[in-house]
């Protein structure tokens, strides 16, 4: 199974190169979305089926919570190859295009799932590495002059920070001379034999680099370029699936530190750079000029309350986990409807766009239906996962933290809706009012999106709920 | 033997600090990546042949001579001299370089006490590396400049590794060489597509995305 | 049982006696003969016998008003206790009720008063529902204190058990007559808030509302303001009146009291002039700070410091 | 429970299929829904309301919501009268309401979809018994109100207003979600009923925790200083939608707070008389803005502010009474709170929807340009001075007798022997006498500007009105509401198995003397009608054999006048404002050359709401600028970017080396 989900896309993404034909190219991308979805089914179901060979597989395997990730990947993965067709036609994208763009696509993914994968600290770190060079050229991919300076600024601050974690790395074997081993199982089992005082210092370096990866604050400063300057797909991706697998890395160590109850360390970390997103975004939501830098800006602040959601320990896990599923499909979704509004006003400045409504009423409910659902009302599930938040907080006697935290999430509501209403409602500018309707890939991925999200938020399913639960156990 | 290498090593920072031509820094790399291949044949012995072999390409084949070599043209090619005005001026940066030089030494006496089995010099060089590599691609403006800096982190880290001496799997150290490579590779991409697109090559122009 | 009812009967015959009374005074303080006390039946039976002439602007409410503001008097009436003998109706918070029927009627003459268009009358109802808002809040501070002092909350319990005659009570009493008295200026339209005998409608309340009536209208609303003031004299005389008389004399001497109000009303309307419109709120005020001193007093001297002795309290 | 169920299943329905009928159908399809889910929906919650007793119904939803189970007991039975039927009447009203919209070619699908889930939503929130669940339906109804207010969005201020609206919601649903969080934390599970064994420990945690839940609830209400969305909501949405959120939305923030209350169980007097304090407060600035008002639906929403504040002093007496162990005085509050209730729902609604029909035939809101209108629009405005009566709490009618049990049971508690609720007592009694007096004002005012005297500006359409499904809602208002005021016994008697759970059950013997008083109270109004009847039957048969002439206004000397020279609403209610210019702050421009004799001048003036100009602007103000000082976090340059991640980075070293 891991042989397949590693190497398949990569194949096939190969061959697209090569044959370069438009027919080619749909059957890669799908077939790497059905076996992903597979995939993911066989692995619920407790079905194995390996055929790597024996030293492979040590490095690779799917727990509880890679599980978890690699089901939330793979839905955002289906949803942008569906919306990736309306992509291509609006785009008018030659079969070559298509191909590359393809192509790309597929190594991301597979770089996105040897993160989720990897049971080796050092090789998690590769694949992180490798996630920024396959995504470098997606976000390059429509060649403006914007999106290269974005680029630039997403691969060299993204490289440096994840060469600062190499350091971290580095720092942690010294600290674990005596287990010799950087497999994530061996250093849970001696977590406690492991030198606290490099721990910490490698935990810093590590974290300022997958931080950097995940983009908290303060080092999230390439994010809103890089997401707000990718093509709209690639930017569901980045936001939907590259900051999970970066966050899982981090998790991964984090999991260390708890297996060493010295989280309190970690805890306050996250705790604080949580917050400080939160302001950052808060900050940048009351001034915004473009409605892709704001989704990009709301990637933050989800980041930042997961991060606060782990620093709560046990009492959180469960709903971080909640938040992480919800976050990326609505973001997806967002980013997804941007595209639509992309193509329909050719601006990404919110002034720009008016009367979406009336305009194309479709795109219109998307975008303000997702934003409901990223702004946390129910009946979407980030409502419940940030109510979980408050609950943990009053648990774990910090029960004060809930004004600042309330604070900023409500200057955040405050600046996303008046931003996404006064783009949504009104009479569309110069007076285009003729109901457009794009084609059906523009929609469907999104409202499928939204669906499950909504299934999840009012009753969620006993087989989510356990996949939920096994990953949240993963802390224990 | 090896110290003296490792000595020349820290000494390529201060040229590179000291220097304004953009090949001298590339030629800097060069010497940095051939010392790291002497410093492996004469300092490390009990490692298994294949990996030996590996760490000989990576440092001798890859940062000696193909990276450097590859740069070269680029620099050649898009005809660029010199650096340009950094934010805080050369003489002042030789300055911060020694001062970097001291805490590498400190941090080199600190870990020789601290019995954590690390080789003292090279992690006071490695830290050196890696510390004055950060400070010039803060300092500098050239984007040809802030490659180049990022082959000197990674010079560093390998170092930092180096003084370790924990074997990592083969997987990682081949993943981690093609990160490198790929990753100049698109490196030197982009600053391309931006010598392209740019009137000016430096950093400054690209301060369009803001809010 | 009897009495109270003949006594109600010769209060709601009264008004026009009290208002000639006060007409009397003046005109002997003046120097001059006057008109008969009994001028106001005179003129009174004279506008019942004559027709009307309405504004073409008005509508239903215009009409309306006066019949209502007429019953709405007599009701309040009813709710007035005598002394030993009670009201006529009664239950507890009949007070409100009072209040909030004289209220009743002055809702509708302020609309009668729009109704008709004239911006005169608009500056009238203005005017007496800005005066309105003042005495209500304090009449209601008036009862309020009365109900801490006597844990009642009916006039006539209430009345029926107040007991004034010593120490603080005296100054309780003061205060709160005084508050009253005001209160029967402003109900009354009397100088120093309002001058019922001017001819300049700029400065005018009450008697600028109903320029427009005539006729039966116009009889009626002057019977109800005349009415009005006697009600709320009869509260006055209510606290004033001392509980250990007996019967007979206590009536005469409520009596008495109405008709010294009724004189002062005459001298004070021969002394001062009416105040500036601008005066008049911090006159009509002086009404409600002096029923939160009289509040206080019994708040914290009577209930929480000094023991009072009495029934009741 | 069921019926129940189905009825809001129904409701649901009607709102979802609305959406695919054309635009004439969706009136009827969602009207018809609506109208059978009463059948459903009545006869359950009537039955719980007269009998006591209570139905429950247990869904078992997954993690974290857990046993959900709707209960319906005498208290959310009341409720869910009042909201079916507030929503069945504007269904019936926005039938003819919304054509309006339709000749505009503005599709009414969204229109008729929120108002289901509104409905729907609001049903939900007073049966729903799960924490979280609860939250979720709140919520829901916060949003759907919200599409429903920005209904005309092509306005931008309509859509500010909105916005306004929708974030003072996410304010006051933060702390509900805080207190909920910590309830359920603490007591382990998130069913109501378990509550009240974490609420009713009484200490300092629990009592803050009350707190905060008396703000969430309080700021759905509309209590100060959260009240100031109100004002701005109301106005911006369409007039079926503004009587539903004012006369029946707001409750469910009521319904909360009097929840909370018989979770409680062991009232803390603080908690008791901050809240009194608070809704004396709001009734006093709610009315004192209303006076200063000339938008119609603007002065409806401050009023709709001083009615909570109102039914917020009836429960913080009942509150008081419970403290202070005095049966008869928490009954009095309750009572008088809970049939303020039902009045405000009756009379709101019924002012909403006139108003709403002087905009359908004016086209303005702004009363110093309307003028005269009882003689255009005669059935509306008879109906709306029924209204104004009423809110004014004039007896005959039902605004009244509410009025009346508080201000008894404020009276009562003069009578405890403890200064402090004393002078809270006379606080109340006197401040509720003078908000009773502002309302006149206001209520006058708007009676008599607007419906009385000469139109002040020429209208430009021809009038019309007698429309059933305009009128007919307002009708069936209008008698209950004089049904309430002169037999209020009737009414009354349908609550007391909602006392029956605020107060122990030996109660019932004042329940009785209530009832007793408030007969004979019948009796007298009766007789005070019957002398109204009596005096206009002797002026009737006196000017029957007489001359009465018409003739115009006395224009005392001045022979040519113009319709504008009347007194307008800013000019009536002046001298007033003038007495509270610091609690209502006014802005008066004056335009006037300044030359000796100018030609033309212009006087214009307007009121600002105290808690928003002195509260919220200049801390939002101070907020955003503390935001602002870290804009330039975002200056493009990457390599200050990099500084960034070096200095945390350092900054995280120093704190392991220094905190070892």
């Amino acid at each position: 199974m891991i042989t397949l989900v590693l190497f398949v896309p990569i194949i096939l993404g190969i061959f697209s190169l090569i044959i370069k034909k438009s027919y080619f190219n749909r059957i890669s991308l799908f077939g790497s979305v059905v076996l992903y979805i597979l995939v993911a089914i066989a692995v619920w179901s407790n079905f194995e089926w390996y055929i790597l060979p024996d030293w492979l597989m040590v490095y690779f395997q799917f727990d509880n919570i890679g599980l978890y990730f690699f089901s939330v990947m793979t839905i955002v993965f289906a949803s942008v190859s569906v919306y990736s067709l309306f992509y291509f036609e609006a785009h008018l994208l030659t079969a070559k295009q298509e191909s590359i763009y393809i192509a790309e696509i597929l190594f991301f993914i597979v770089a996105m799932t040897g993160v989720i994968l990897s049971t080796h600290l050092a090789l998690l770190w590769v694949f992180i590495e490798a996630t920024t060079l396959t995504s470098a050229l997606l976000i390059y991919f429509e060649k403006k002059k914007s999106s290269l300076e974005a680029t630039w600024k997403y691969v060299y601050i993204c490289s440096v920070g994840i060469a600062l974690a190499f350091v971290g790395i580095i720092l942690l074997s010294i600290g674990s001379r005596n287990i010799n081993s950087l497999f994530f199982n061996d250093l849970y089992k001696n977590a406690k034999e492991i030198n606290p005082f490099w721990l910490k210092i490698s935990f810093a370096f590590i974290f300022v680099g997958f931080g950097t990866k995940i983009g908290i604050a303060p080092i999230h400063a390439w994010l809103p370029d890089a997401h707000s300057e990718a093509p709209s797909p690639v930017s569901a991706l980045l936001s939907g699936a590259l900051l999970n697998s970066a966050l899982l890395g981090l998790l991964r160590i984090h999991e260390i530190f708890i297996k060493a109850n010295s989280e309190v360390f970690s805890n306050s970390l996250f705790l604080l750079t949580g917050f400080l997103s939160l302001v950052v975004t808060s900050v940048f939501m009351l001034r915004l000029k473009n409605y892709k830098r704001m989704l990009a800006y709301s990637s933050i602040e989800n980041m930042g309350i997961l991060f606060i959601g782990i620093s709560l320990g046990n009492l959180g896990f469960f709903a971080v986990m909640i938040h992480l599923f919800a976050h990326s499909l609505s973001k997806s979704s967002l980013f997804l409807t941007s595209g639509n509004i992309l193509h329909l006003n050719k601006s990404k400045k919110i002034e720009d766009v008016k009367g979406l409504l009336k305009r194309d009423p479709r795109t219109g409910w998307l975008w303000i239906v997702s934003m409901l659902a990223i702004i946390g009302l129910p009946p979407f599930p980030i409502f419940l996962s940030k109510f979980l938040i408050i609950r943990a907080f009053w648990l774990s006697g910090t029960g004060w933290l809930i004004i600042p935290f309330f604070l900023l999430l409500i200057i955040i509501t405050f600046g996303m809706s008046s931003a996404v209403f006064k783009m949504s409602f009104g009479e569309p500018l110069n007076g285009e009012s003729e109901n457009i309707k794009l084609n059906l890939a523009a929609y469907s991925p999104q409202i499928v999106l939204l669906l499950l999200l909504l299934v999840v938020g009012i009753d969620m399913p006993q087989q989510v709920l356990t996949l939920i639960n096994n990953a949240a156990s993963f802390f224990h | 033997m090896s110290d003296i290498l490792i000595i020349l090593l820290g000494t390529t920072i201060l040229y590179i600090f000291a220097a304004s031509r953009i090949e001298a820094y590339v030629k800097a790399l060069a010497l940095q990546g051939t010392i790291l291949f002497l410093l492996i044949v004469v300092d490390i012995k009990d490692i298994s042949w294949i990996n030996f072999a590996f760490l000989i390409l990576e440092t001798l084949i890859i940062k000696g001579i193909i990276i450097p070599y590859f740069l070269l043209s680029v620099i050649r090619k898009n005809e660029i001299g010199r650096e340009v005005e950094p934010y805080i001026s050369q003489f002042y940066s030789v300055l911060i370089a020694s001062l970097i030089f001291m805490f590498g030494f400190v941090a080199a006496f600190w870990s020789a006490k601290t019995n954590a089995g690390i080789k003292p010099l090279y992690f006071g060089v490695s830290i050196i590396l890696i510390i004055a590599s950060l400070f010039l691609i803060i300092n500098r403006k050239r984007i040809i400049t802030h490659i180049l800096c990022y082959m000197i982190l990674e010079n560093g880290i390998f170092l930092l590794s180096l003084s370790v001496a924990n074997e990592m799997p083969i997987l990682v150290n081949v993943g981690v060489l093609l990160d490198l490579f790929v990753g100049i590779y698109l490196f030197v991409i982009f600053f391309n597509k931006i010598q392209e697109m740019y009137d000016g090559n430096h950093i400054d122009t690209l301060t369009e995305l803001k809010d | 049982m009897m009495l109270k009812y003949i006594i109600i009967a010769l209060v709601i015959i009264s008004p026009f006696f009290f208002t000639g009374l006060i007409n009397k005074v003046k005109a002997i303080w003046a120097g001059r003969k006057g008109s008969p006390v009994l001028q106001p039946y005179f003129d009174f039976v004279r506008l019942i016998q004559k027709g009307e002439v309405i504004s073409k602007t008005t509508s239903f409410i215009f009409q309306i008003s006066p019949s209502i503001n007429i019953a709405s008097s007599l009701f309040a009436l009813m709710l007035i206790p005598l002394p030993f003998l009670g009201s006529v109706i009664s239950f507890k918070g009949d007070f409100i009720l009072f209040s909030y029927t004289l209220a009743f009627s002055k809702f509708l003459m302020i609309l009668a008063a729009l109704d008709t268009g004239s911006s005169f009358e608009g500056i009238g109802a203005s005017r007496e529902v800005t005066y309105s808002t003042i005495v209500e809040t304090a009449f209601f501070i008036i009862m309020g204190s009365l109900a801490l002092l006597t844990n009642q909350i009916s006039f006539s319990s209430i009345f029926a058990l107040l007991n004034m005659s010593t120490g603080y009570t005296i100054l309780i009493k003061i205060l709160l007559v005084i508050s009253l008295f005001i209160m029967v200026l402003v109900e009354g339209s009397r100088i120093p808030i309002d001058d019922p005998n001017t001819h300049l409608e700029l400065t005018m309340i009450h008697e600028v509302m109903i320029l427009d009536y005539s006729g039966t209208d116009l009889a009626f609303i002057l019977y109800s303001t005349a009415l009005k003031m006697v009600i709320v004299s009869m509260l006055i005389a209510n606290l004033l009146v001392p509980l250990y008389l007996t019967v007979p004399i206590s009536l005469i001497l409520f009596a008495f009291i109405l008709i010294l109000i009724f004189m002062i009303i005459g001298l004070i309307e021969s002394l001062i002039a009416r105040l500036r419109i601008s005066h008049v709120p911090q006159f009509i005020f002086f009404m409600t700070a002096f029923s939160l001193i009289a509040f206080a007093i019994i708040a914290f001297f009577l209930r929480a410091g000094v023991q009072f002795s009495g029934k009741g309290l | 429970m069921t019926a129940i169920l189905i009825g809001v299943i129904l409701f649901l329905i009607g709102g979802i299929i609305s959406i695919f009928f054309g635009e004439k159908l969706k009136k009827i399809v969602f009207l018809s829904f609506a109208a059978v889910a009463q059948f459903f929906i009545l006869p359950q919650s009537f039955n719980i309301l007269l009998n006591g007793g209570q139905t429950e119904a247990k869904f078992i939803l997954s993690d974290p919501l857990g046993a959900c189970s709707f209960r319906l007991d005498p208290l959310a039975s009341l409720f869910v009268i009042i909201i079916s039927t507030g929503s069945l009447l504007c269904a019936i009203y926005s039938g003819s309401y919304m054509k309006m919209y339709s000749y505009k070619k503005i599709s009414l699908s969204t229109y008729y979809f929120f108002l289901g889930i509104l409905s729907v939503s609001m049903l939900l929130v007073v049966i729903v018994q799960n924490a979280l669940v609860f939250l979720i339906v709140w919520e829901l109804m916060s949003i759907s109100s919200f599409f429903l207010v920005i209904f005309e969005n092509d306005k931008p201020e309509v859509l500010k207003s909105g916005l306004y609206y929708l974030i003072s919601m996410q304010v006051g649903v933060a702390f509900l979600i805080a207190g909920f969080a910590w309830v359920s934390a603490s007591s382990g599970s998130l069913d109501f009923n378990s509550f009240h064994s974490v609420l009713s420990n009484s200490n300092s945690f629990s009592n803050l925790i009350v707190a905060f839940f008396l703000i969430g609830f309080g700021t759905k209400a509309g209590f100060i200083p959260m009240h100031t969305w109100l004002p701005k909501a109301h106005p911006a949405a369409p007039t079926g939608v503004s009587a539903l959120m004012s006369g029946v939305m707001i409750k469910t923030g009521i319904y909360g707070i009097l929840r909370i209350i018989l979770l409680y169980g062991n009232i803390n007097s603080t908690i008791a008389y901050s809240f009194f304090s608070i809704s004396l407060l709001t009734a006093i600035t709610g009315i004192a803005n209303a006076a200063s008002q000339k938008d119609l639906k603007k002065l409806l929403a401050y009023s709709s502010v001083e009615n909570i504040g109102i039914i917020g002093m009836g429960i913080g007496i009942g509150m008081l009474g419970i403290v202070y162990n005095n049966s008869m005085i928490a009954m009095l509050g309750f009572l008088g709170a809970i049939l303020h209730i039902i009045n405000h729902f009756t009379f709101k609604s019924l002012l909403f929807y006139g108003g709403g029909i002087v905009y359908l035939n004016t086209h303005t809101r702004n009363i110093d340009k309307l003028g005269g209108l009882a003689k255009y629009l005669p059935m509306t405005s008879s109906l709306f001075l029924i209204g104004s009566l009423a809110i004014s709490g004039l007896p005959l009618f039902s605004g009244f007798i509410s009025e009346l049990l508080i201000y008894l049971g404020l009276a009562r508690s003069l009578s405890i022997n403890n200064l402090s609720i004393n002078i809270f007592a006379i606080l109340g009694f006197s401040g509720l006498a003078f908000t009773g007096a502002i309302a006149l004002l206001s209520f006058t005012k708007v009676y008599g500007i607007a419906f009385l005297g000469n139109a002040r500006t020429q209208y430009q359409e021809k009038f019309k009105e007698k429309d059933f499904s305009l009128l007919s809602p307002m009708i069936f208002l209008a008698v209950i509401i004089i049904i309430t005021g002169l037999f209020p016994y009737l009414t009354v008697s349908l609550l007391g198995n909602i006392l029956k759970q605020f107060l122990p059950m030996d109660s019932l013997n004042e329940f009785l003397k209530i009832q007793l008083n408030l007969q004979i109270l019948s009796g007298y109004i009766l007789i005070f009608t019957s002398f109204i009847l009596f005096f206009y039957l002797i002026r009737y048969f006196l000017l029957k054999r007489k001359r009465v002439e018409y003739f115009k206004t006395w224009d005392c000397g001045y022979q040519v006048g113009s319709s504008r020279i009347q007194y307008t609403s800013s000019s009536f209610a002046q001298p007033f404002l003038s007495l509270i210019s610091e609690i209502v702050p006014q802005n008066i421009n004056v335009n006037k050359e300044p030359v000796l004799f100018p030609k033309e001048a212009s006087i214009e003036s307007n009121s600002q709401d105290f808690f928003e100009r002195f509260l919220i602007q200049p801390n939002l103000k101070w907020l955003r600028k503390f935001l602002d000082l870290f804009s330039w976090i975002q200056s493009g340059k990457m390599q200050q970017y990099i500084i960034y991640g070096l200095i945390f980075l350092l900054f995280i070293l120093i704190w392991i080396l220094g905190v070892k």
